[in-house]
């Protein structure tokens, strides 16, 4: 009925974030099919990266993906109880929370980095996820996190340079 | 790391961006992503195609591989869970290990659920980048190959549970039928007549019954449910624990004496079967058609159970046979089978949560199954119309959408009660000749000869009100009638009608426990809490976890032609698996690369299915029974255990794509 | 000792005197001290609603303003004051901007009294607005009230008519679809309570018997006539509406059989109040229409 | 003699009023309707109407302003919420009845001489200027404004209270009415910026 909307001055030129969004790929995956079937419409910020388990996602996923300028990271993973792999997720939890602390110990702050359980049948939670999210960073603005990309482990793919420069730029 | 040219060379990778008709197109600029992946390093070639799962989309795959030497294949278009298979078997056919293959999911994840059309665009083009930057890392694989057991399992002795059990046992298959109950025969059993034929339930029920009984390759399991389900695909071993009956099911032949000696002269409990409409002993058969014909005891209400001291009139007229053991207990066993099909049905709503209608406070006001069982000749009144206080009804109105299209209760529609409906409509107008009313909000009768029913239902003189009542109180001064107050909504006016009997369309609800069931089996639920299905249309007897089916209406509010139907569809799906006689499964296994291995036993524990074990100092991935999870690999301190289709290299590749505009 | 800021609101001063003076009688009986809020206005009612929602919004929250002042909770014993500052106090709660404008608005406008400065009036959204039916269940207990009965109902047959906005579409404290808050407390008094009475949270017909007399004797008359079809002899009330509607035209009404209706209407709070054995007109008696002595006395008879 | 009309053609819809309508919940609610009923058949007042809750939403929703805005169905609802808890699409009827009045106010389509929103508004100008309101003036004015005749009947019930004293005679005020004055009028400048669809 009644709405009130703040003033917000004149809009600075929007900053839309980038969010790497690791899901597992037997609820969260399924659970942004489901949104995609549904139709329903969410925030474009996240990047799906999937795995078979949010038990599989390494820390350095995370550190990597702030480096490379991700300005948020979300983890989706299987209700507790629910893990495909029985207890996967679990392991995910242990993870994030030491990941957390370490990323809250660099300044990162909290509304960057979430761990979420979606189950398949929470397309509508997932899209309230992606949009929460999307707007929590877009007010926080972009995150600064980001070396250069060769000088982070791992992501040598072994390819000559000049292929690697190309890609990069 | 030097595997890209282990064998294959430089990558030459192929980028396929699919329109999907225009459910991409119409959000994604196709073409501009088709040249962007153009010129990423390693593309090759990059096209864009109407339909890239059809036939001619994968012969352009085919042909580039062959002409153009490609070596990698990327293809952007819907979710992996529906044509990633497709996409594989392509590559395969153009030469290539179908493992050099990735996708991407525009459709579901981009087009689908964004408006802008610049900003998906951009998001398709991050995930191509990624697939493309992840797929030159790519390792040939083969699939594994495992055997398949040749046992089944049915959970659920309802009308689903009962046909499907029925179709495999004909295929020759060793079947397990696991009901809880005291019998099979589930809620068709309480049935009177069913639509639109007016079958009788019983009549064409009970012979199926009697034939799970006396099927060789049946083993019927009542009072028995599923604890615990281990294992994958092709190999379960399932728990089922056999509650106590109280009576050596071999040995009792169904005589039905032991009930007629029982100390107490009348039934005091009220009858599940009968939904308390009547009162049963502490031993009873559930009704007379049960099966198996094996009566039980309630030790709730059973004198020896409460104190010890009863005459135990039930064993001596069980004389040598013997049957009766007060000292059962409960028992558990371990199955192994290969499939399961989950036909665990429904609940009806429970009326009482709608206070308005007064289901439990006045006692004119019933719910259709009652009345089921009321219009049932074996039915607590012998299929007379009579109602709790004695009486018969002049005036009956019929209140469809109980707990049905109503986001207070479920949004969803049930399905079933329209028809229903009309049924006991017509049964009570035959019985009673009482002036009904139905109260409808939609009038739903899509099915093989539902409409003509609905024609001749209205034919018999029902007076059907386009509204739904809005309360339920009694007259003042005349308790015995019930005034419903409804919009009449085709006259635009309120109307007020006395009736004396009220039934609820009660719609169909998950079972309460639903909720276990389905972590037991690890599969899941849709949004109103039914078993989700791994596809609505192309695989609606399918769950995500391979090899558990799906059966009747524990998947969703159905009828009993279509609860046949999708059993009879879920056998088939059950007996493909197993006379296959083998599975393929993804080759996402994990293992150990030795020189890295510090021994440190990390891992051992972290593994939830054992395949990790600790020798020379080493640890050692038992492939056959690694699941592909990856929490090793997450979890291994010196990066020693790698994951096929999943490496530490092909993630790290794909985040720093999907981040390269960030 | 507990204590309470009181939100009158227009009508408990007006026609709802009785229920005013019955209220602070009975709660001075059960020990609990009640200060009327100073300065309060009016809550805006359904009536403002119809004309300016922002204004309406800003009426309520001057009173919810002013009670946060103690710390205290409100208590509101008409039920359309009761349920306007409720809703409005959940809205401020959900809405930060609703909650920013109209409170800057207030905190620039509006003091109260501190010592003998004129302090800014603030509102953060901390105030719990409650209903006697509310307090005397969950705070004093139907046990105490029990335990201070001198002079209980015996012999009278009471129907509790709830009415509608104390249970819709909020019910924090009673069921929705069948209250019985007033149900226990009146059967602390020894009436008996009617228990099987359909219309008890149906409408009265609002400010509608003022506005359109016809409108409001058609609803008025079912209630009345099914209650007394049921075998009541005194109507209980909780809202100064629903007891000048189901009042005041009774002489313009006639029941089934053509007899004029006679139903004395009092408040619960008059109904505990005699049963605590305070004297009639502390309890504002005197000024019914509809004379209770009758109905009061049939319970006489029976001793 | 002439015969109603009964045909509506789409120019008679009023596209504007019906997308404001429609925006006034959230999520599009208000087209969600199933018909159902049970607002109508809920409501204690729908036997006066002329359209009831459903039908009312429905002529809304297709853009007949003239017929909803001029329609006493808006004026008889007393705020019972019989039909908002009902609901089974969750639509918040009595809210939107609220939001119709004002609207029927504010486009001077209410029915003229009607008692109820003549009531409202003087019960609005009242409590504005004096804080509080007083029945017996708010009465007396609503007499006056919408026809004295409707009224008399009234005479018995009004001696009755000055009997038994539940009428006040004296104009009921608050202290401090000025400031009250100044918070309306302060949020009535703020009224911009809130979104009426």
């Amino acid at each position: 009925m009644l709405e009130v909307t703040e003033d917000r001055g004149a809009a600075p030129e929007e900053f839309e974030p980038t969010i790497a969004a690791f899901f597992c790929n037997w609820c969260t995956y399924l659970a942004a099919d489901l949104a995609g079937t549904s139709r329903m419409k969410y925030a474009p910020n996240a990047r799906v990266i999937r795995v078979m388990c949010s038990g599989r996602i390494d820390p350095q996923f995370v550190f990597d993906a702030f480096a490379k300028g991700a300005d948020g990271v979300l983890i989706g993973g299987c209700h507790p109880g629910d893990c495909h792999y029985q207890e996967g997720n679990y392991k995910a939890l242990r993870r994030y929370r030491l990941t957390k602390r370490v990323l809250d110990a660099l300044g990162v702050e909290p509304e960057r980095f979430r761990l979420e359980w979606i189950s398949a049948a929470e397309a509508d939670r997932l899209r309230d996820v992606m949009n929460e999210m999307a707007a929590q960073i877009k007010a926080l603005g972009p995150a600064d996190f980001s070396v250069p990309d060769e000088t982070f482990p791992g992501t040598d793919p072994g390819l000559d340079a000049t292929a690697e420069e190309a890609v990069v730029s | 790391m030097s595997e890209l040219s282990a064998g294959n060379g430089t990558p030459r990778v192929g980028v396929y961006v699919c329109h999907c008709g225009t459910n991409i197109s119409a959000t994604i600029d196709v073409v501009a992503a088709q040249q962007a992946a153009e010129t990423l390093p390693g593309v090759v070639i990059s096209r864009e195609y109407k339909y890239m799962c059809s036939d001619p989309g994968q012969e352009i795959i085919k042909k580039d591989i062959h002409d153009l030497d490609l070596n990698r294949v990327v293809v952007a278009s819907c979710s992996p869970c529906l044509h990633e298979e497709t996409f594989r078997k392509a590559v395969a056919d153009g030469g290539l290990n179908p493992y050099y293959f990735q996708m991407v999911n525009i459709r579901e994840h981009a087009a689908w659920v964004h408006k802008d059309m610049a900003a998906a665009t951009a998001k398709a083009n991050d995930l191509i980048r990624a697939a493309v930057r992840r797929v030159r890392l790519h390792q040939p694989l083969e699939a594994r190959r495992v055997p398949v057991d040749p046992n089944v399992m049915v959970v659920g002795g309802g009308i689903a549970g009962i046909h499907a059990a029925l179709t495999m046992a004909d295929a020759g298959k060793h079947v397990y039928l696991v009901e809880r109950e005291p019998s099979i025969g589930g809620h068709m059993a309480m049935f009177d007549k069913t639509f639109p034929t007016l079958d009788c339930a019983a009549c064409i029920l009970t012979p199926k019954m009697t034939r799970v009984r006396a099927h060789p390759n049946i083993e019927t399991m009542t009072m028995s449910e599923v604890t615990a389900v281990d294992g994958f695909v092709g190999n379960y071993t399932v728990t089922v624990r056999h509650n106590p009956r109280f009576i050596i099911e071999d040995a009792c032949v169904g005589c039905l004496e032991c009930i007629d000696a029982c100390v107490f002269r009348n039934g005091k409990t009220q009858d599940e079967f009968n939904l308390g409409l009547s009162k049963r002993k502490p031993i009873y058969i559930p009704f007379p058609q049960a099966v198996p014909q094996v009566v039980l005891i309630d030790p709730a209400g059973c004198i020896e159970f409460r104190t010890g001291k009863c005459k135990k009139t039930c064993v001596e007229v069980c004389a040598e046979r013997n049957a009766i053991d007060f000292q059962q207990e409960a028992t558990t066993e371990d199955i192994t089978v290969g499939a399961v099909i989950v036909a665990t049905g429904f609940e009806t709503f429970d009326a009482t949560r709608l206070p308005r209608y007064g289901y439990g406070n006045l006692d004119g006001v019933y719910t259709a199954l009652e009345v089921e069982r009321l219009v049932n000749a074996s039915g607590p009144t012998d299929g007379e119309i009579v109602l709790r206080n004695g009486r018969k009804p002049e005036a009956i109105g019929v209140i469809h959408c109980i707990g049905s299209r109503d986001k207070n209760t479920n949004e969803y529609c049930s399905r079933v009660c329209c028809m229903y409906s009309l049924k006991l409509s017509h049964l009570l107008k035959e019985k009673t000749d009482a002036e009904i009313y139905e109260f409808y909000i939609d009038m739903r009768t899509a099915g093989k000869g539902f409409e003509e029913f609905y024609n001749r239902v209205a034919e018999e003189g029902i007076h059907f009100i386009r509204g739904k009542v809005a309360d339920v109180y009694p007259e003042a001064g005349n308790p015995d009638k019930l005034v419903l107050q409804a919009e009449d909504t085709l006259a635009g006016m309120v109307r007020q009608i006395p009736v004396d009997m009220v039934v609820l369309a009660t719609g169909l609800e998950p079972r309460q426990d639903a909720e276990d069931v389905r972590r037991t089996f690890n599969i899941t639920c849709s949004g109103g809490g039914f078993f989700m299905e791994r596809h609505p249309k192309l695989a609606p007897v399918s769950t995500f976890t391979d090899g558990v089916f799906l059966a009747g209406a524990c998947q969703g509010p159905k009828d009993i032609p279509d609860t046949v139907a999708q059993a009879g569809a879920a056998a088939a799906e059950a007996l493909a698996l197993i006379d296959a006689g083998f599975i393929e499964l993804e080759p996402n296994t994990a293992f150990v690369v030795e020189e890295n291995c510090s021994g440190c036993k990390t891992c051992v524990g972290l593994c939830p299915f054992n395949s990790i074990s600790y020798a020379d100092g080493k640890a050692q991935i038992n492939e056959v029974l690694c699941k592909g999870c990856g929490t090793c690999v997450a979890a291994c301190p010196s990066g020693a255990i790698r994951q096929n289709l999943f490496d530490d290299d092909e993630i790290f590749e794909e985040i720093a794509g999907v981040l390269t505009n960030a | 000792m507990r204590e309470y800021d009181y939100y009158p609101g227009c009508s408990l001063k007006g026609t709802g005197k009785p229920y005013e003076e019955s209220l602070l009688a009975v709660f001075d009986a059960l020990g609990a001290r009640v200060d009327e809020l100073e300065d309060w206005n009016c809550c805006g009612a359904t009536a403002y609603m119809a004309v300016d929602e922002l204004e309406a919004v800003a009426l309520a929250t001057r009173n919810l303003a002013l009670a946060e002042q103690s710390g205290r909770d409100l208590l509101t014993p008409c039920n359309a004051c009761w349920l306007v500052l409720n809703k409005t106090a959940g809205r401020l709660s959900n809405d930060t901007g609703l909650h920013n404008l109209v409170c800057t608005a207030l905190e620039s406008t509006c003091t109260v009294p501190r010592g003998e400065e004129a302090a800014p009036l603030t509102y953060t959204g901390s105030v719990s607005v409650r209903h006697p039916l509310d307090v005397l269940i969950n705070d004093i207990g139907v046990d105490a009230i029990t335990a201070k009965v001198t002079n209980p109902l015996q012999g009278i047959t009471v129907a509790p008519y709830y009415g509608c906005q104390i249970v819709r579409p909020l019910s924090p404290f009673d069921n929705q679809d069948n209250p019985v808050t007033m149900d226990s407390l009146l059967g602390a008094t020894g009436c008996t309570v009617l228990e099987d009475y359909p219309f008890k949270t149906r409408c009265c017909g609002a400010s509608q018997m003022m506005t359109m007399p016809d409108v409001g004797l058609d609803l008025v008359s079912m209630l009345l006539a099914d209650a007394a079809a049921r075998g009541a002899d005194i109507v209980a009330v909780a809202c100064p509406l629903c007891q000048f509607n189901l009042e005041a035209y009774q002489g313009r009404l006639s029941g089934g059989n053509g007899e004029p209706v006679e139903m004395p209407i009092l408040y619960f709070t008059q109904l505990i109040g005699l049963a605590l054995g305070i004297d009639k007109k502390t309890l504002g008696l005197g000024r019914s229409f509809v004379n209770p002595e009758r109905a009061l006395a049939g319970r006489s008879l029976d001793e | 003699m002439a015969t109603e009309v009964m045909v509506r053609s789409e120019s008679d819809r009023d596209v504007e009023f019906a997308a404001w309508f429609t925006g006034l919940v959230g999520e599009q609610k208000l087209r969600a309707c199933i018909h159902c009923g049970l607002c109508s058949g809920s409501c204690p007042l729908a036997r006066h109407m002329d359209f009831g809750p459903r039908k009312l939403m429905y002529l809304a929703r297709e853009g007949f302003a003239d017929d909803v805005l001029g329609s006493d169905t808006i004026w008889l609802c007393t705020s019972c919420y019989a039909c908002t808890v009902s609901c089974p699409q969750q639509i918040p009827v009595t809210d939107v009845m609220y939001a119709l009045k004002r609207k029927a106010i504010e486009s001077g389509k209410a029915p003229k001489h009607h008692p109820v929103p003549v009531m409202a508004k003087s019960f609005a100008k009242m409590v504005r200027r004096r804080g509080r309101m007083t029945e017996v003036f708010l009465i007396a004015g609503l007499a006056l404004r919408s026809g004295i005749h409707r009224y008399l009947g009234m005479t018995g019930m009004g001696l009755n209270a000055l009997r038994t004293g539940r009428v006040s005679l004296r104009r009921d005020s608050i202290k401090r009415h000025d400031e009250l004055t100044r918070l309306l009028d302060a949020v009535a400048a703020h009224r911009e910026k809130v979104t009426r669809p």
